[in-house]
């Protein structure tokens, strides 16, 4: 983590409690309404349909009628340099135009669309599957004028990039204007928060700044039941889980046998 | 094959082989010297001349917009600094946005009566008889829009970084006519983006807006952390 | 009727049979420029590409096609840096399919990005940490090398050679030839290390993903050496099937035979490496990221008979059969030998791109399958296509085998 | 890229993959420039041209 | 020759030396890559100013906040608001969306219409509005000068207790028609409950935030029951890591659904059997003395064997339930184990605040009467009526009434005409409508008795069990007229389009969402200006009141809408408790419980309407709890475990026909002791086992919208690929009903009913009870555009419709199925 003029820079991060997630779909649909995301015909076809929040659903694998679902949102990860090798972000070592890049300052993987000019490589080295490919043009025909509803405060995409979760960047710029239009340099806990994390209505995720100990995610991570997805890969995810189910966790990365340790004695 | 004129200049080489070493084929050096020369420069105006002028088209302003007059000591819009002045009219919102080239309203604020102007020009008259009148917008092109894809928050530079107007605008603000709108066929950038010194040598800060220009200025003056992507791309 | 620029005292046949023996070759060229418009026209979604399938079919191809045109900078530098003069023979052969191979790779990669009028920011815009920038810095660079080798060859025409400049220029471009196959051996052996690095540096994928040694220098030089382990073979193949098909022997048996060997030994070299890496990979890498060797090869049509394909038998036997002098001589056995080594890295190539892609890395995410689309098949066939067409070409009118004459001489 | 983009990093990275990379183009780039230099003073006699074959 | 080729590539080698000195070759580089980056075709959204419009969601009848994001004037994004007392922050998917429903054009009528083509085709011709009133206005006149008023029938999708609700039974009943038909909701069953048991018709009223056990009995909590907002924010509240006491969840229900698999416990019956196990329940809570006797003892009737005035023995329901739902029989009528039984009657016995929750899935569609009393007899056994945590008891929305109608002499008589879906008679005595009657009767007689049929906020054709009846009925009707503004399958089907505004340009109340437990009033308003030529069916109406002229005209003396939901607002401002404003921080749940004080923030009606049209709400926190003795409006002025109403509806049809007759038109099965109870009795339609046997369940998703609003594209995103995958939906069964049947996972199946047959896709699940066949409802579209028409099946094709005792209901959850591999 970078020093800025004698502070600990900013990394911004989300916590999702899992036990809380419901597994609606709101996220999604934020997410998607916030950031342009184009909805074609078939969103069906998951390969290609993107989301950059998705719900994954998981099960126990038990029989009726113990079987449980549950569910794993996964946002982009916003992995960090790994302070052993000084890896960056699988997907920002590997970009061949800079499309995509870690700010040391706010913690948060860039990607530009404009620069990015399709190689996939980034897709092929993320192992959370965050990372979409523009298949077709932004589809919003004419005669629906569904292109109404766009913000401008994200770009539409043109075919033939990448796309993924930016934590809502242009969220913090709103923020920072607001600021600065009110004479400050600094922003609130509050005044920046992800679409995804606003919209959600049992308010499982928790959206701050993981290096501040006044942001309730800071907090949050310290729990024993906080996790990360894929942790032994080492990619440093900025997204956390909770979840006090020893099923649920075990999903989270992939354990040898006898590795994993339980965190209640129940199942 | 046989032309005259190459024939007396046939004559000439012949009397300047005289004058060079004989292993040298004056002839086909000259000839070829020639025609290499010829694409040379016809290139050179093609590149130069002939391909701005397709580039670019030309669009006149809907009317003409005296920002002189406005921002004058003695007639114009009150302020102490210049860009006070200037954000009399391309003000700031509440939420920190910029408002742009403004919206009638903002006009008919101080132009309130189509029936009276404030000056004396044929323009005003006209501007209150089709928009003021009407309450009509007038459709402006404006020369320093960005692309989509970028976001610039005028605040930030106009308020927390002390950045004077005509660093990126020059003196459009004390212009007295405004120019004829250019906008590249292909990429739809206005001239003033980037193309007005298609040679890339730039004397004025506000020459050229592209992404490097910016970032020249983060990095000069201490604010290379504005240098990540996402500070400026939306 | 073309005889005016037929190479000097070489038999070929008549414009006509060419032409129609060509046939296949400009079917596959227009059903490959159809898909490529469809592809640059509708964009990818032609493909069978897909999130999860980032990299596909034409990657496969391209790798593959580096690899195997990797003879050109290894005879290249064998025949100008080591100075094996019997390599001169066959040095021509081995330039043209290297230009082919790297040029249609190039071709192909300008069709599998979704921005080709952007490709061009890799290089203004690099990211020096990508090994895909490293590879596509060197493969361009390369490319340049090989036409700057190719052109002295096509300036050897007798119709051009008789133009003075162009005489000149050959000739020149000839002499200094050593300083470009110097250049092309540097850069060839980088970007060829890069390709494994490429995979190498996955760090979230841990089918390809090395650690440490086992990407620098490890995975790197495993590159180098199957590339250069196969290159070679792939030239003697390439030749190998002009001589059938024309009927005639074209390079003298020494040169064969001393790439042959040599591609023996660096295929056993490699071999043995590969076998350690593996090995490694299976109790290092492997662990290390929670799961088992059979993990990976449980899905799916990808079964353990990949690796026992790609390590034993189309690695361990085609080396130990170009290493013994006996099966290397005889000409069939060369042949299934080579053919057996190419495959093996073609397997390699494959197994690297679309495995590591396929097998999902989130415990709880599922296996997607992926079948190319004949948008696909025909972009990858058309750089077939387009190499049988530039070889053919240039062993009609090029002085491709510089003992063709003298090998056969015409009664 | 060049030293002149404001993504150029003046670090030892940058310099060892520019350094190669421009160090190769140049070899290539000056290797055409002799020969194009030797041909045209050939071409223009000032220099004999070397006969193969 | 030469010479000139040579030359000329002379030229061309000088020109493109010369050309890499201009700007050309670089530049155009540039600029073609610029140029991908500003593709032409890529929409650019214009940048504006930013504004915020509050308001209120009514794509269902949950009445979430909402704020409009807009930019200028075009609407960019739905958020949740936390200043708002319903939802605090949090919506729902479809909520989340809805704006790919404000501005897609090709789902939207975009002006008045009337049908050029053959019907169902979707060919129609823009009109005016005075046209196409004039048009309508017209048929009705003549309809009244013919004497047949009642040949105009409505059928109406919006809430009973809305405003225009209010309009359109106005209208029929000012031009003489009984025939106002309303779509079945849960609310249906719910108030009818509540007025056999409680006595009041009013909605049921949960304190689930204050609660510590809840007990849903196939309520899809996660799934949008109730005001989805608030249900899934009182679902963060149980599961605060942070909270002392965490409240235990337990679902009752035969499918591995979101709210089954996150709940504490999941109880898996039988379908159908609910009523059963709430009996056995109410068995071991009796049996265990987990009542609460002074509750009792008290305020109840039925209890105990009672003795009627006539000297009769009447048996009560302590001995009915020990008698008859035994855990042991229970268990064998449920497939449930009697320990469990027993262990989950515990469960909700011990808790401090333990409320049974009915309505199942969404709470959309209507529930079944008997199980519905047996639900609310646990919350009445252990006391928790009108307590904090508990299922509190309200009087009516404080609404005015409007001005009384004026009927002329024809509408006179055509109100004295019988319903045509007998509702109110003694076989319904107390169901208000009933929409599969109606739509019989059309079927029945050789000519339609309906002339004119006027639709509102309903999609029949879509959303009601058996559509192809439903569709026969409404092709045999001559005239249509719906005033959808969207291409629904109904609209599809009609004449004349008068399209109304979507809910985001329109001002509309929302009264009392339901299970919330305070009484709630939101006003929606337009964020957006009308993106069409459409108009607000309330000022439709009375400007089709108008035209009708005469006494209907008098009917509706207001010049537009809003002063009709002015008219009845008045009643909340003299009602002297309501506040328009709120506070997050103090929700109304906590204040509710802390016996809220606050005066009313408003001095005049105009204040406070103003007020509610800026903010969207009115609401009051006060609540007299317990007061046990003046809250229960029955015969027995108690809560009645033993409805008297039912009793005395029995006796009276009893005088006229044989007592037997008289059940059996009720479709009781029991006796008329226990006609008057909650009990269980096998239902019909599960005989039929050999032929068909296996059930279908129906099931609804939070992010499929299955009711009248389509389905925002965004959820298609949200949707698993087990669900629907290219244009077919999936069906879940069990590997057991898989292997049964011979089923891989994704093949292709025909699952048949006496109603119909669809083709789906096959998931093999470990979530669906064995012998049950699960579809979601929401697919199956053949209205609208891609994104939903197409979209896999409906199973409401298939539904064969049995009706629900006393109430006459559809009965849409046991349809005996079969399925025939592809």
């Amino acid at each position: 983590m970078k020093k800025d003029h004698g502070h600990v820079g900013k990394k911004y991060g989300m916590v999702i409690d899992l036990d809380k997630c419901t597994g609606c779909g709101t996220c999604m649909t934020a997410c998607a309404a916030e950031n342009n995301v184009s909805v074609r015909k078939d969103e069906s076809d998951k390969e290609r349909s993107i989301t950059w929040i998705q719900l994954y659903q998981i099960s126990n694998g038990k029989k009726f009628p113990d079987t449980r679902y549950s569910y794993f949102p996964r946002p982009c990860m916003h992995c960090d340099e790994d302070g052993r090798g000084g890896h960056h972000p699988s997907c920002v070592s590997v970009c061949v135009a800079s499309a995509t890049k870690l700010d040391p300052h706010t913690g948060i993987v860039s990607q530009i669309y404009t620069r990015c000019i399709g190689c996939r490589y980034c897709q092929a080295a993320c192992p959370f599957d965050a990372r979409y490919f523009n298949w077709w043009d932004a589809y919003f025909p004419k005669e629906k004028g569904l292109e109404r509803y766009l913000s401008p405060d994200v770009s539409p995409r043109m075919r033939g990039v990448i796309e993924k979760c930016s934590f809502c960047h242009h969220r913090l710029m709103r923020a920072k204007n607001q600021a600065y239009a009110e004479g400050r340099r600094e922003i609130e806990e509050h005044e920046y928060i992800t679409a995804c994390t606003e919209a959600c209505p049992v308010q499982a995720i928790t959206f701050g700044d993981l290096n501040n100990p006044k942001h309730k995610v800071h907090e949050l991570i310290q729990l024993p039941t906080a996790f990360r997805l894929l942790e032994r890969l080492n990619t440093k995810p900025k997204v956390y889980y909770l979840s006090t189910k020893d099923w649920v966790r075990r999903l989270a990365d992939n354990y040898r046998p006898g590795e994993f340790k339980r965190l209640s004695k129940g199942s | 094959m046989e032309k005259p004129d190459e024939k007396l200049g046939e004559g000439f080489l012949s009397s300047l082989n005289d004058f060079v070493p004989p292993w040298l084929d004056l002839r086909s050096t000259l000839s070829t010297g020639f025609f290499l020369l010829a694409g040379f420069i016809a290139a050179l105006v093609v590149g130069w001349i002939l391909f701005p002028m397709i580039l670019y088209s030309k669009q006149p302003q809907p009317i003409n917009f005296n920002h002189a007059v406005h921002i004058d000591e003695e007639s114009g819009i009150e302020g102490e600094t210049e860009t006070e002045k200037c954000l009399y009219c391309h003000e700031f919102r509440e939420d920190g946005s910029f408002a742009g080239i403004p919206k009638i309203d903002k006009c008919i604020e101080c132009h309130d009566d189509p029936e009276s102007s404030i000056g004396e020009t044929l323009e005003e008259k006209e501007f209150l008889q089709n928009y003021v009148a009407e309450e009509k917008e007038v459709s402006w092109f404006s020369y320093y829009r960005q692309p989509d894809c970028v976001y610039f928050s005028h605040i930030a530079h106009v308020n927390m970084g002390k950045q004077e107007c005509f660093v990126c605008h020059g003196d459009h603000g004390k212009s007295e006519k405004i120019p004829v709108y250019q906008q590249n066929r292909l990429t739809g950038y206005s001239i003033n983006i980037w193309g007005k010194r298609l040679s890339g040598w730039k004397t004025n800060t506000w020459d050229r807006m592209k992404m490097d220009d910016c970032a020249e200025c983060h990095t000069k003056t201490g604010h290379e952390e504005n240098n990540a992507c996402f500070v400026c791309h939306k | 009727m073309d005889s005016p620029i037929l190479p000097e005292g070489v038999k070929r046949c008549s414009l006509t049979t060419f032409l129609i023996l060509l046939l296949p070759c400009f079917a596959l060229l227009a059903w490959g420029g159809l898909s490529a418009v469809l592809c640059l026209w509708k964009g990818l979604n032609q493909t069978n590409m897909s999130n999860v399938f980032a990299f596909a079919l034409w990657i496969v191809f391209d790798l593959a096609v580096i690899a195997l045109g990797a003879g050109a900078f290894f005879t290249g530098f064998l025949t100008y840096i080591i100075d094996r003069k019997e390599l001169k023979n066959i040095i021509n052969a081995a330039v043209i399919i290297g230009f082919i191979c790297y040029s249609g790779a190039m071709a192909m990669l300008g069709i599998d990005i979704g921005q080709p009028i952007r490709g061009w920011f890799i290089y203004w815009h690099a990211n020096i940490h990508s090994m895909l920038v490293e590879v596509s810095f060197c493969i361009g660079c390369y490319l340049i090398v090989l036409i700057i080798e190719f052109v002295p060859i096509i300036f050897e025409n007798r119709k051009l050679n008789e133009i003075k400049p162009i005489r000149l220029i050959g000739h020149n471009l000839h002499e200094i030839m050593a300083v470009f196959a110097a250049t092309g051996a540097f850069l060839s052996f980088f970007h060829q290390g890069s390709l494994g690095g490429m995979f190498g540096v996955l760090y979230g994928r841990p089918f390809a993903a090395r650690e440490g040694f086992y990407i620098w220098p490890w995975t790197f030089f495993l590159f180098i050496l199957s590339a250069i382990a196969c290159g070679p073979c792939f030239t003697i193949l390439c030749t190998k099937l002009t001589e059938f098909i024309s009927g005639k022997k074209l390079v003298p048996d020494n040169a064969i035979q001393t790439l042959a060997k040599i591609s023996g030994w660096l295929l056993s070299f490699y071999i043995v490496l590969k076998i350690i890496d593996t090995l490694g990979w299976i109790y290092g890498v492997v662990p290390r990221a929670g799961m088992t060797f059979m993990d990976f090869y449980r899905e799916g049509p990808y079964g353990v008979w990949l690796v026992v394909c790609e390590i034993l038998i189309c690695g361990v036997i085609p080396a130990v059969m170009l290493m013994i002098p006996r099966i290397r001589q005889n000409g069939t056995w060369l042949v299934v030998a080579g053919i057996l080594n190419c495959t093996g890295i073609v397997i390699n190539r494959f197994v690297f791109i679309v495995v590591t892609l396929a097998i999902p890395v989130m415990p709880f995410d599922r296996f997607w399958s992926y079948v190319p689309t004949w948008q696909e098949w025909g972009i990858g066939l058309a750089v077939l296509g387009y190499g049988v067409l530039v070889y053919a070409l240039s062993y009609r009118y090029l002085p491709v085998f510089p003992k063709e004459k003298e090998l056969n001489i015409i009664t | 890229m060049t030293p002149f983009s404001f993504e150029w990093q003046w670090n030892i990275e940058y310099l060892i993959f520019f350094g190669l990379l421009y160090t190769a183009l140049s070899i290539v780039g000056g290797g055409l420039t002799f020969v194009a230099i030797k041909t045209c003073l050939q071409l223009m006699g000032f220099m004999r041209e070397r006969h193969f074959h | 020759m030469q010479m000139k080729r040579r030359n000329f590539i002379k030229f061309l080698v000088g020109g493109v030396a010369g050309i890499q000195l201009t700007p050309l070759p670089w530049k155009f580089t540039d600029d073609v890559a610029i140029w991908t980056q500003n593709w032409p075709w890529v929409p650019v959204p214009p940048v504006g100013a930013v504004t915020k419009e509050k308001t209120v969601c009514s794509l269902c009848r949950g009445a979430c906040g909402i704020e409009v994001r807009k930019i200028d004037n075009r609407a960019v994004k739905i958020e949740g608001r936390s200043d708002y007392p319903v939802n605090p922050g949090g919506i729902c998917p479809l909520g989340m969306g809805g704006l790919q429903l404000l501005y897609n054009e090709s789902i939207r009528f975009t002006s008045p219409m009337k049908r050029v083509g053959p019907r169902g085709s979707g060919v129609f011709m823009d009109i005016s509005w005075d046209e196409a009133l004039d048009i309508l206005s017209g048929r009705i006149s003549k309809l009244r000068k013919k004497g047949h008023p009642e040949a105009l029938a409505a059928i109406d999708g919006n809430p009973n207790e809305s405003t225009m609700a209010l309009m359109v039974e106005r209208l029929l009943k000012a031009v003489g028609s009984p025939n106002y038909v309303s779509m079945p909701s849960v609310g249906d069953t719910c108030s009818m409950v509540n007025y056999l048991q409680q006595g009041t018709g009013e909605m049921m009223a949960y304190d689930l935030e204050n609660a510590d056990c809840i007990l849903s009995f196939g309520s899809g909590l996660l799934e949008g029951w109730g005001s989805p907002g608030r249900v899934l924010n009182a679902w963060g509240l149980w599961h605060d890591a942070h909270a002392k006491e965490k409240a235990v969840i337990i679902q009752v229900e035969a499918r591995a659904s979101n709210t089954a698999s996150k709940a504490d416990f999941w109880i898996t019956p039988k379908p159908g059997t609910e009523a059963a196990l709430a009996l056995g329940i109410a068995h071991v809570l009796i049996k265990d003395r987990l009542c609460n006797v002074s509750f009792i003892e008290n305020y109840c009737f039925g209890y105990h064997d009672w003795k009627s005035l006539d000297g009769q023995e009447h048996k009560g329901f302590k001995s009915m339930v020990l008698d008859e739902y035994s855990p042991q029989q229970v268990a064998g009528i449920t497939g449930l184990q009697a320990d469990k039984i027993k262990s989950l009657a515990h469960e909700f016995g011990k808790a401090k605040a333990p409320i049974a929750i009915c309505g199942k899935g969404k709470g959309s569609l209507n529930g079944s009467l008997y199980e519905f009393m047996a639900i609310q007899s646990l919350n009445a056994l252990v006391g928790n009526i009108n307590k904090p945590g508990g299922v509190l008891v309200h009087e009516a929305m404080p609404l005015s009434d409007l001005q009384k109608l004026k009927n002329d002499q024809i509408s006179l008589r055509g109100l004295k005409k019988q319903r045509l879906d007998q509702a109110g008679t003694s076989k319904y005595p107390f169901t208000n409508s009933l929409i599969n009657n109606f739509l019989d009767a059309i079927l029945k007689r050789h000519q339609s008795p309906v002339d004119t049929l006027l639709v509102f906020k309903a999609n029949p054709v879509f959303t009601l069990p058996d559509t192809t009846a439903c569709y026969k009925a409404l092709k045999k009707i001559p005239f249509i007229v719906s005033f959808s503004p969207f291409k629904d399958e109904t609209a599809l089907m009609a004449d004349l389009i008068l399209p109304d505004h979507t809910y985001l340009e329109k001002m509309d109340d929302l009264v009392c969402p339901p299970g919330l437990q305070y009484p709630f009033y939101g006003l929606t308003k337009s964020v957006v200006d009308p993106v069409y030529n459409t108009e607000n069916t309330g000022d439709a109406i009375i400007r089709l009141a108008k035209k009708i002229g005469g006494s209907v005209a008098e009917s509706f003396q207001w010049p537009e809408y809003e002063d009709v939901l002015k008219t009845r607002a008045s009643g909340l401002y003299s009602n002297g408790k309501g506040l328009v404003g709120y506070d997050a921080s103090h929700p109304v749940w906590k204040m509710q419980k802390a016996g809220n004080r606050a005066a009313p923030d408003y001095s005049t009606f105009e204040e406070m309407w103003e007020a509610i049209k800026t903010g969207g709400f009115w609401f009051t926190a006060k609540h007299n709890y317990q007061n046990y003795s003046s809250i229960f409006k029955t015969p027995s002025k108690k809560f009645e475990f033993f409805s008297l109403r039912i009793k005395s509806a029995i006796d009276i049809a009893a005088k006229q026909k044989p007592l037997k007759k008289v059940l059996k038109d009720l479709g009781v099965a029991k006796n008329a002791d226990e006609a008057c109870m909650p009990h269980y009795s096998k239902d019909e339609s599960s005989q039929d086992s050999t032929e068909y046997p296996l059930f279908m369940m129906p099931y609804e998703m939070i992010n499929l919208a299955s009711e009248w609003a389509p389905n925002p594209p965004f959820s298609n995103k949200t949707l698993l690929d087990n669900q629907l995958r290219n244009d077919e939906s999936f069906t879940d069964i069990n590997p057991q009903t898989a292997k049964a049947n011979d089923l891989k996972q994704g093949d292709r199946v025909i699952i048949k009913s006496l109603a119909g047959r669809i083709k789906v896709r096959v998931n093999i699940t470990e979530g669906a009870m064995p012998g049950i066949v699960y579809l979601p409802l929401g697919f199956g579209h053949t209205a609208y555009d891609e994104f939903l028409k197409g979209k896999g099946v409906n199973p409401n094709d298939i539904i064969t419709t049995n009706r629900d005792p006393v109430s006459g209901q559809i009965v849409w959850w046991n349809t005996a199925v079969k399925l025939i591999k592809v």
